[in-house]
């Protein structure tokens, strides 16, 4: 675990709670870590489980799944469709010997500026303390891509 | 995210009653139906819906004014309240840990005394005989109670209609029963 | 029919005449009961009042008994027993963490796996033979006292409705009673304060007596010991709390049932009653 | 390749003062597919806007990537911009220069870095767009409003005052719910018949309106603006062309002691009857459970009385199929029955009634003429218990919410008591009370300063009959839970408002989402409080939750100008950001292999079953097929399926992928 290490994240967010959340963040000027890297989803519902792993394939550290809390699913249900696949997909992923430590699955409102920067820093740190995901290359030999 | 779980707090007595009966205080929402029901609500001191409404504040000097009333001594657990409670709170599990609470804080009214008498000489008669030895039962209730006069008139009468056994009857795994005894109540 | 049989200690004591009615009625009905060996006493209204722990392990060491002995129903006609039963083996289905250090307390392996029957629902079993074999019709008016313990809490006993039951109605009129039509069936008598608090007794189960005769019943049918007690060996302290004189005779279930069926009055314990089985003026005509 | 142009802001000193944006355009030069990069002050300027546009058609750009604010601001603009500038607008993306970078993070390279990323990920993003163009579907400008209570009747004014033609399809035989069974309402204790007859007649005379009464939905197939509803016309038993509607055949009908359910079962009326007299329409029908000749083949009493010749005996259900452009749920509620309460002798008293047989007794047009008379001996009650809150926040009986109406119908009918017995005395067991409307709290305490209707803080435990009185049990909670025991002659139970019979089926008929007690769920509780999920199908009234007449009335107006929106268009325009099911050449066709995990997942049932058949007619496969009609672009059905069958047009597997990678 070297000082010098900057983690790659990346975070799936539905447009019409987190995205607009993050965006929030920047109309009040919170400031956080800069090593996120965010991409657009219409809803959580959509991300599926080839997505997180591509993102690990890809060499992510650490992934934020993120989307609006449930019951304020601007499609109603996909969230909760989403929850329910994400109780199998961290089964899955441990199954499959991924670290679950290293995906963080949350809810942030198009309300909730301050929290989006909250998350990310957490997610940051503690991304940043378990260090490189290198074991994640060992998985890839071992074929599960 | 917020997770359901939730750990009642030991230290107060509602944390308490919640961890020994299952039962929230808070989710008696004081409509009073228990107390128009109950067959002795009107004997209480503290009728059932105030002993939810002192207990749920969580002040000391509330939950003991609970403690030491006479009220929670009159309850005979004939659940009428619970079957009606439209909260669907158990109310007699509430008002049985709250008796045994007031006990072990040694603030139980002085009325509890003879209703207790009698509870302890029951089960002191299973302890030993493993059934209910109801002449054994009476002599000690009277004993313990003090209250030497009462029903003398009619033992003689149960007597002759074969209503009363003058021996107890034994169990034969009388050691079986001081064990059980011993396990249950001698965690106090 | 095999049924497995826990009479209770008032069934031995104060109340020997339900448990004679019981065997007798049963015994005629073609049932055979097998006695639950060694068994003890469930607690009944004492033991959660003072140790809940205790008030699972004495009716959980009865279960037991009952399991190792090959017993899969029970009938418990006392419904004081029949509920504490219950309500044990319940708390333990729903906390299985807790069955360990009951074993332990019992010395015995428990399951919780024998049904628990009270007297109607045996009785509800037989009722088309009873009608059948009805030779002398109990034609009486009936008030139908259910008490709690049979209904209530009615997530435990889960038998019939906790207001205004009907089964015990359905059987007195299956052997020519009418039973009247009266609003205290399920309210308290008193029962646990039976011995400590005689001055509830009387108030309580005033109440229902008096009310009873009010609505033109001849007699007053339980299923249950601690009611009985109430309405029975406590009439004086009614009556003088009142200030009225009631002589309206309080029955089991079982009795009225036996009495229809022709069974011998001394062997359904008639005689034990504090206040005599007598009927104003059809009594001599049922007696026949 | 690709000839992808990249715009990068300085939006002033927004992005520019922490973002360097030069070096940004700078290094996205030289990523695979940039055709052209620049960096500009204020993009969405003119001039701003001008340059790309110029820049477009100078370096033949066939994509553009503006990183700048957040698309949740100036995507429109933008897509607008290359769209005139011939470039399909689904080729223009946008990086969040600003919001997500600049205004969160510190001056430095890492910043700098992070907003070159943005920009690769959407590059590599547009080489897999593809143009789409917007869905645009006609609409069909006819209104079906199913209920004809009081939310119904306003509804289809509304939108037939706008222009629109309206179906207006009732189940029972009149028009005009629960509000025509009303005496008088709060907060003004005006008539209710006087108010909502003039309505009713004005409904059914309305040249766009069409009263469907005595019919129900029985299917609804299509989509917004196109949807085809079949309805099922209850055989009234009679002509309606010829029937004048004079009462002959009611007044001669020898079978009178049908249980009347207008009345709820406190009169009677025939085996022919109107429901009420004031009908809409008013047309007799025939309740063959209950008529003579359908029981024993004799009678037609009726049929010989008739001037006009209208019975008819024979005629049978009819099913009517119906273009419809869009549809309005106010099919009501209903009031929990006095069964319903073990502890108040399960319904078998007379004397404990509900709210709404109150109504029935103290209307002058009810069973009494709205003398008070209570049901069991027809004796004057001299004190009347109300007791508030009967089975609704009451998890015991199924339902915890609170009926919202019964607070300001029980100090009505207190009050309603007291104006007709003078001498009476009214009590009221209330928990808390509720009347958060205008002039609502006023009425309540009129009821109590005024009309000396005692309220009692406590529920009731037990009602029992003794002596011809009902004994009521309660407690007085302010005065520390002490026994209140009063003596009544006739109890009025306040008892919930639950959601219609059936009302769950209808929601699944017509693809409405439902809550727990079967109330339709509207699309947002805030923002969208007449809409369902369900594109083109909307909501007023007591069907969406318990509501008083105002705001019904307020919902039923808010719910037509939705319906107005809709139809001023001709056709609807829809952003195409929809998903398709694969299809490609036999002998594989797609990838889909009809597991229809999707259809269960799709929250907006947009997901059909296709047959794909060979030339003889044989079914190959069955296969999911969107509707993008329906389709929202959620993308759960893509997650959902695990043959990669359904993509979202927009978020396709290939764009994300293509984003991931270049992370
Ligand atoms: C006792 C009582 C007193 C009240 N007093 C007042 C008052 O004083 N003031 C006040 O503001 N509010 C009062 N209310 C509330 C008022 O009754 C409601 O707000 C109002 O009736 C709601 O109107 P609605 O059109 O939504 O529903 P409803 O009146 O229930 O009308 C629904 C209509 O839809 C029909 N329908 C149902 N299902 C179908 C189907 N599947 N297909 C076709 N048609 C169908 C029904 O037959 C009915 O005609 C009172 C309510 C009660 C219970
Ligand atoms: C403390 C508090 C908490 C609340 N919390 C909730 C909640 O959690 N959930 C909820 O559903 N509701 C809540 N509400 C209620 C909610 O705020 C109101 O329902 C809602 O704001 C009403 O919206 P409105 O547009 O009618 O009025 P307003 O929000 O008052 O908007 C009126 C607008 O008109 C402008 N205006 C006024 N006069 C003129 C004029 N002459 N010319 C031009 N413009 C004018 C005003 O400047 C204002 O912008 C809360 C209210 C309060 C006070
Ligand atoms: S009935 Fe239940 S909710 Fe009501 S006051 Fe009693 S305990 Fe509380
Ligand atoms: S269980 Fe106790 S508190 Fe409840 S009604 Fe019976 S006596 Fe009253
Ligand atoms: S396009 Fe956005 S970032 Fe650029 S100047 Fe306009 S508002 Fe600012
Ligand atoms: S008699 Fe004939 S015309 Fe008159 S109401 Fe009846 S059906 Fe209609
Ligand atoms: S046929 Fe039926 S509806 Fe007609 S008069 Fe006879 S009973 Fe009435
Ligand atoms: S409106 Fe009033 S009476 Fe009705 S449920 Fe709500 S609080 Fe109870
Ligand atoms: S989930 Fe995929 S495979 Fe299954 S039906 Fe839907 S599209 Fe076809
Ligand atoms: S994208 Fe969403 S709305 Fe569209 S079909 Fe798929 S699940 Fe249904």
């Amino acid at each position: 675990m070297t000082e010098s290490f900057e983690p790659k994240i990346t975070a799936f967010v539905c447009n019409w709670c987190t995205y607009a959340g993050a965006d929030l963040t920047g109309t009040s000027r919170i400031n956080y870590q800069s090593n996120v890297r965010v991409l657009r989803v219409p809803c959580t519902g959509r991300i599926d489980f080839m997505l997180l792993m591509k993102a690990f394939q890809k060499g992510s550290d650490g992934v934020i799944v993120s989307g609006c809390h449930p019951n304020d699913c601007h499609y109603t249900s996909g969230n909760y469709h989403a929850r329910r696949r994400w109780m199998v997909y961290k089964d899955l992923m441990d199954f499959m010997g991924v670290d679950t430590n290293r995906v963080t699955f949350s809810w942030v409102s198009a309300a909730e500026g301050a929290r989006w920067a909250q998350l990310v820093n957490e997610v940051t740190d503690n991304i940043r303390n378990l260090g490189p995901y290198a074991e994640y290359k060992a998985l890839a030999v071992a074929g599960i891509e | 995210m917020s997770s359901g779980s939730h750990h009642p707090n030991l230290e107060t007595l509602a944390g308490r009653i919640e961890a020994g009966t299952g039962v929230k205080l808070a989710h008696c929402y004081q409509c009073g139906k228990c107390a128009a029901g109950c067959p002795v609500g009107d004997e209480m001191d503290l009728p059932p819906c105030q002993v939810f409404r002192l207990l749920q504040l969580g002040f000391p000097d509330l939950d003991e004014k609970v403690l030491r009333s006479e009220g929670i001594w009159l309850c005979l657990a004939c659940e009428t309240c619970s079957s009606r409670c439209p909260q669907e709170v158990e109310i007699p599990k509430v008002m049985d840990f709250i008796r045994g609470e007031a006990l072990k804080r040694g603030i139980a009214h002085p009325k509890s005394k003879d209703i207790l008498s009698f509870h302890r000489a029951f089960l002191d008669s299973i302890e030993y005989t493993g059934r209910l030895y109801e002449v054994g039962l009476v002599a000690d209730y009277k004993l313990r109670s003090r209250h030497m006069l009462k029903d003398v008139m009619l033992a003689p009468k149960m007597y002759i209609k074969g209503k009363l056994g003058l021996f107890p009857h034994l169990i034969k795994n009388r050691s079986g029963m001081k064990t059980l005894f011993k396990r249950t109540m001698g965690k106090g | 029919m095999r049924i497995g049989y826990y009479p209770g200690c008032s069934l031995l004591g104060s109340s020997r005449e339900f448990d004679e009615s019981t065997r007798a009625v049963l015994t005629a009905l073609g049932v055979e009961l097998t006695e639950v060996s060694d068994w003890n006493c469930c607690g009944a209204s004492s033991a959660h009042v003072l140790n809940h722990e205790l008030s699972l392990a004495l009716p959980a060491r009865i279960l037991a008994l009952a399991e190792q002995a090959g017993i899969t129903e029970i009938l418990a006609p006392c419904a004081a027993c029949s509920n504490r039963l219950l309500s044990a083996q319940q708390e333990l289905a729903a906390h299985p963490e807790k069955i360990a250090e009951i074993e332990a307390a019992i010395g015995m392996p428990y399951k919780g796996t024998a049904k628990i029957v009270n007297i109607l629902e045996v009785l509800g079993r037989l009722k088309d033979q009873i009608a059948a074999k009805t030779t002398k019709p109990f034609a009486k008016k009936v008030a139908n006292y259910y008490g709690c313990l049979l209904v209530r809490p009615p997530r435990v006993v889960n038998f019939d409705r906790p207001e205004d039951p009907q089964s015990m109605d359905l059987m007195v009129k299956a052997v020519g009673a009418t039973p009247v039509e009266w609003p205290f069936k399920t309210e308290c008598c008193g029962a646990a304060f039976s011995v400590t608090r005689t001055d509830i007794v009387a108030k309580l189960s005033g109440k229902l007596v008096k009310d009873a005769v009010k609505r033109g019943a001849d007699v007053i049918v339980v299923a249950c010991p601690m009611c009985h007690s109430n309405l029975d060996l406590r009439r004086s302290e009614i009556n003088e709390y009142l200030g009225e004189q009631h002589g309206i005779p309080a029955m089991f279930i079982t009795q009225v049932i036996g009495l229809a069926l022709g069974l011998d009055p001394v062997a359904l314990g008639i005689q034990r009653h504090m206040v005599p089985v007598e009927f104003k003026e059809t009594a001599a005509a049922s007696a026949q | 390749m690709s000839r992808i142009g990249v715009f990068t802001c300085h939006c002033g000193e927004n992005i520019g003062a922490t973002v360097d944006c030069a070096k940004v355009a700078e290094m996205c030069k030289h990523v695979p597919g940039v055709a052209h990069s620049v960096d500009y002050k204020y993009m969405c300027s003119d001039p701003g806007q001008r340059m790309m546009q110029e820049a477009i058609k100078e370096h033949n750009l066939d994509g553009v990537v503006v990183a700048a604010c957040s698309p949740r601001m100036h995507e429109p603009t933008f897509r607008r911009a290359v769209s005139n500038a011939g470039v399909n607008p689904y080729m223009c993306e946008m990086a969040n220069l600003r919001e997500h970078c600049s205004w969160v993070h510190e001056k430095n390279d890492a910043t700098t870095q992070k907003a070159a990323d943005l920009i690769r990920v959407l590059v590599e993003k547009i080489k897999h767009n593809t143009p789409l163009y917007p869905i645009k579907v006609p609409v069909t400008k006819t209104a079906m409003v199913v209920g004809g209570g009081v939310a119904g009747i306003q509804v289809a004014l509304d939108i037939a005052n706008g222009g629109h033609k309206v179906i207006l399809v009732e189940k029972s035989p009149s028009i005009g719910g629960h509000m025509s069974q009303l005496s008088e309402t709060f907060p003004t204790l005006d008539c209710s018949q006087c108010i909502l007859t003039p309505r009713m007649v004005e409904a059914a005379q309305h040249p766009n309106i069409t009263l469907m009464t005595y019919s129900e939905v029985e299917k609804v197939d299509g989509f917004i603006g196109n949807f085809k509803v079949t309805v099922r016309k209850k055989a009234r038993k009679l002509d309606e062309k010829l029937c004048t509607g004079c009462g002959l055949c009611i007044q001669k009908c020898p079978n009178k002691k049908i249980s009347d359910e207008f009345n709820e079962g406190l009169g009677t009326r025939t085996a022919i009857y109107v429901p009420f007299p004031q009908a809409v329409p008013n047309r007799p029908v025939i309740d063959t459970l209950n008529c003579t000749f359908y029981k024993t083949g004799k009678c037609k009493v009726c049929e010989k009385v008739c001037p006009t010749n209208a019975i008819r005996f024979e005629q049978e259900d009819e099913l009517v199929t119906i273009d419809i452009g869009a549809i309005v749920l106010a099919t009501g509620f209903k009031l929990m029955k006095t069964e319903a309460f073990p502890e108040y002798g399960y319904g078998k008293h007379k004397d404990i009634i509900d709210g709404m047989q109150f109504e029935r007794l103290a209307s002058a047009s009810g069973p009494t003429a709205g003398v008070m008379k209570r049901p069991s001996d027809g004796k004057e009650p001299e004190t009347v218990v109300f007791i508030a809150c009967s089975g609704s926040r009451d998890r015991s009986k199924g339902v915890p919410y609170c009926s919202k109406v019964c607070c300001m119908y029980t100090a009505k009918h207190a009050m309603l008591y007291k104006h007709k017995v003078h001498s009476g005395k009214a009590y009221v067991f209330y928990m808390d009370i509720r009347a958060a409307g205008k002039d609502y709290d006023e009425f309540v305490r009129r009821a109590i300063e005024e009309d000396d209707v005692k309220y009692i803080r406590g529920r009731v435990s037990k009602i029992y009959e003794e002596d011809g009185k009902l004994i009521v049990k309660g407690a007085d909670t302010l005065m520390g839970g002490e026994p209140v025991e009063i003596k009544a002659d006739m109890v009025v139970l306040a008892t919930a408002v639950q959601s219609n019979d059936r009302s769950e089926e209808l929601a699944q008929t017509l693809h409405v989402s439902y809550d727990t007690y079967g109330f339709f769920a509207e699309a947002h509780p805030k923002l969208r409080p007449v809409e369902t999920n369900t594109g083109g199908i909307f909501l007023a009234g007591a069907c969406q939750a318990p509501r008083d007449i105002p705001e019904s009335v307020a919902q039923a107006s808010a719910a037509a100008s939705k319906v107005l929106g809709l139809f001023s268009q001709d056709q609807l325009t829809r952003e195409p950001i929809v998903a398709v099911v694969n299809r490609q050449a036999g002998p594989t066709y797609s990838y889909c292999v009809g597991c229809f995990l999707c259809q269960t997942a799709c929250p907006y049932q947009a997901i059909e079953q296709e047959q794909i058949l060979a030339r003889n007619g044989e079914v190959i496969k069955t296969i999911a097929r969107i509707n993008p009609g329906l389709c929202q672009g959620c993308g759960t059905c893509v997650a959902t399926c695990r043959t990669k069958a359904i993509d979202l047009q927009g978020f396709s597997n290939e764009q994300l992928y293509a984003e991931i990678m270049t992370l």
